[in-house]
């Protein structure tokens, strides 16, 4: 039985309340958790530093790719029944939509983890650059220590 | 052979485009593939691309280096990755 | 700062798509993660065991109060923007919705543990009460083994 | 004093009926407001209500037994519960 997967890279935003009720439609009675995680762009980086844009760029084929790579791990370690990853590009403004992962299980615990296991690795491996344009100029942005030890805890020898 | 290389993000904007087209002789390996880019970018955008953070794609995959680059390679130098 | 936290308990559908909007209209800009989680009526509770309707009981004032409870120890846990949780009550079919739990917060370790938070202790701490009629008769459920078990990992001494 | 005394679930089905009023003398104990309850219910309601897992709310909120029930009161018992 394979799995749905549904990964897009768009500039336009999403509707989450269309990508829960598309997956609904999907989902068998089997479905019993969906987790959901909605990132929004944040209205400043470090404090007191304004951030005007948030600028996402991707290297089409290849980032769709990576992304596949991750949500094949976390196929591999729970036992899901859908998976949802959209990752916008573009200009997005403070308090857009940037990105969104929905996960469906039969129970919560697998719903959760894997949800949290794909934001974790979006963060740290997903083929993405981002750049903040702010009125002090433009600054490409790395991953954190901490993303990087977050996805390094789910010890799966990737990170 | 025909290469595409292609930049992305920070080094996008330190080489000045998106993407330059090389001819290399037939049997070219990784050092002529640099020589040639060094030819075309000059030093400051190569050191940009030789920055130890920087990995290489060939034909959409993660490549160690040095490789030996075969004709219609697709070849991307990308800069650390940030998503989500 | 008071946390916008809205509690409802109803028969009536919610729509997630309309929560994360109105929440989305609540929060500022410091806000850079929505974790949602979305409880489905499963088809059966065990194998082979087949569920024709759920029904679903509380004790209105003392279901919302109970409610109220956990989320304000997850409010006093994680820095929490803004909280929504929705529990249906009344019969509900296999693949219905029957509890939406959503946190913001500015980053989404918080927002992900949280929200797991919540539902765990739902299960476990809220008062409602659940009944599977299937034709072979009606049964009254129990929280799990399991459930008592994540709730008390979480260490809260209140599992 | 008067009293509601409020059954739920699988409580509510072994009573017979959501609620009842009761009325007890003033200065009634909890002992006098279990014989009243036993009175109007019988003996196999009673069991279900006596049941280790079975929870009692005063005024919505979970409170020991025994303890000194009071004008107004609103008791409830309430079987295990489970959420989500």
């Amino acid at each position: 039985m394979s799995v749905p997967v549904d990964i897009r890279v768009e500039t336009r935003d999403f509707d989450p309340g269309a990508e829960l009720a598309a997956a609904r439609r999907r989902l068998g009675g089997a479905a019993g958790a969906v987790a959901t995680f909605i990132g929004l762009v944040r209205d400043r980086a470090a404090p007191g530093q304004p951030v005007a844009t948030l600028h996402l760029e991707h290297y089409p084929g290849m980032t769709e790719n990576s992304i596949r790579a991750i949500v094949d791990r976390a196929l591999s370690r729970w036992p899901l029944l859908d998976v949802v990853v959209v990752h916008r590009v573009g200009d997005l403004a403070p308090s857009e939509q940037i990105v969104f992962v929905q996960v469906a299980s039969a129970h919560r615990a697998a719903a959760f983890a894997a949800c949290e296991f794909l934001m974790d690795f979006l963060k740290t491996d997903a083929v993405f650059w981002k750049r903040e344009d702010s009125p002090d100029g433009r600054r490409w942005i790395e991953s954190t220590g901490d993303d990087c030890r977050r996805a390094e805890a789910w010890g799966d020898g990737n990170a | 052979m025909n290469l595409r290389v292609r930049f992305f993000a920070s080094l996008r904007e330190a080489v000045g485009r998106p993407e330059i087209d090389l001819e290399l002789p037939d049997g070219a390996g990784h050092g002529d593939l640099l020589a040639a880019l060094e030819a075309r970018l000059g030093e400051p955008a190569m050191a940009a691309l030789r920055a130890g953070n920087v990995r290489v794609a060939r034909n959409q995959t993660l490549t160690d280096q040095p490789f030996a680059p075969a004709d219609g390679d697709e070849i991307a130098f990308l800069p650390p990755v940030t998503g989500g």
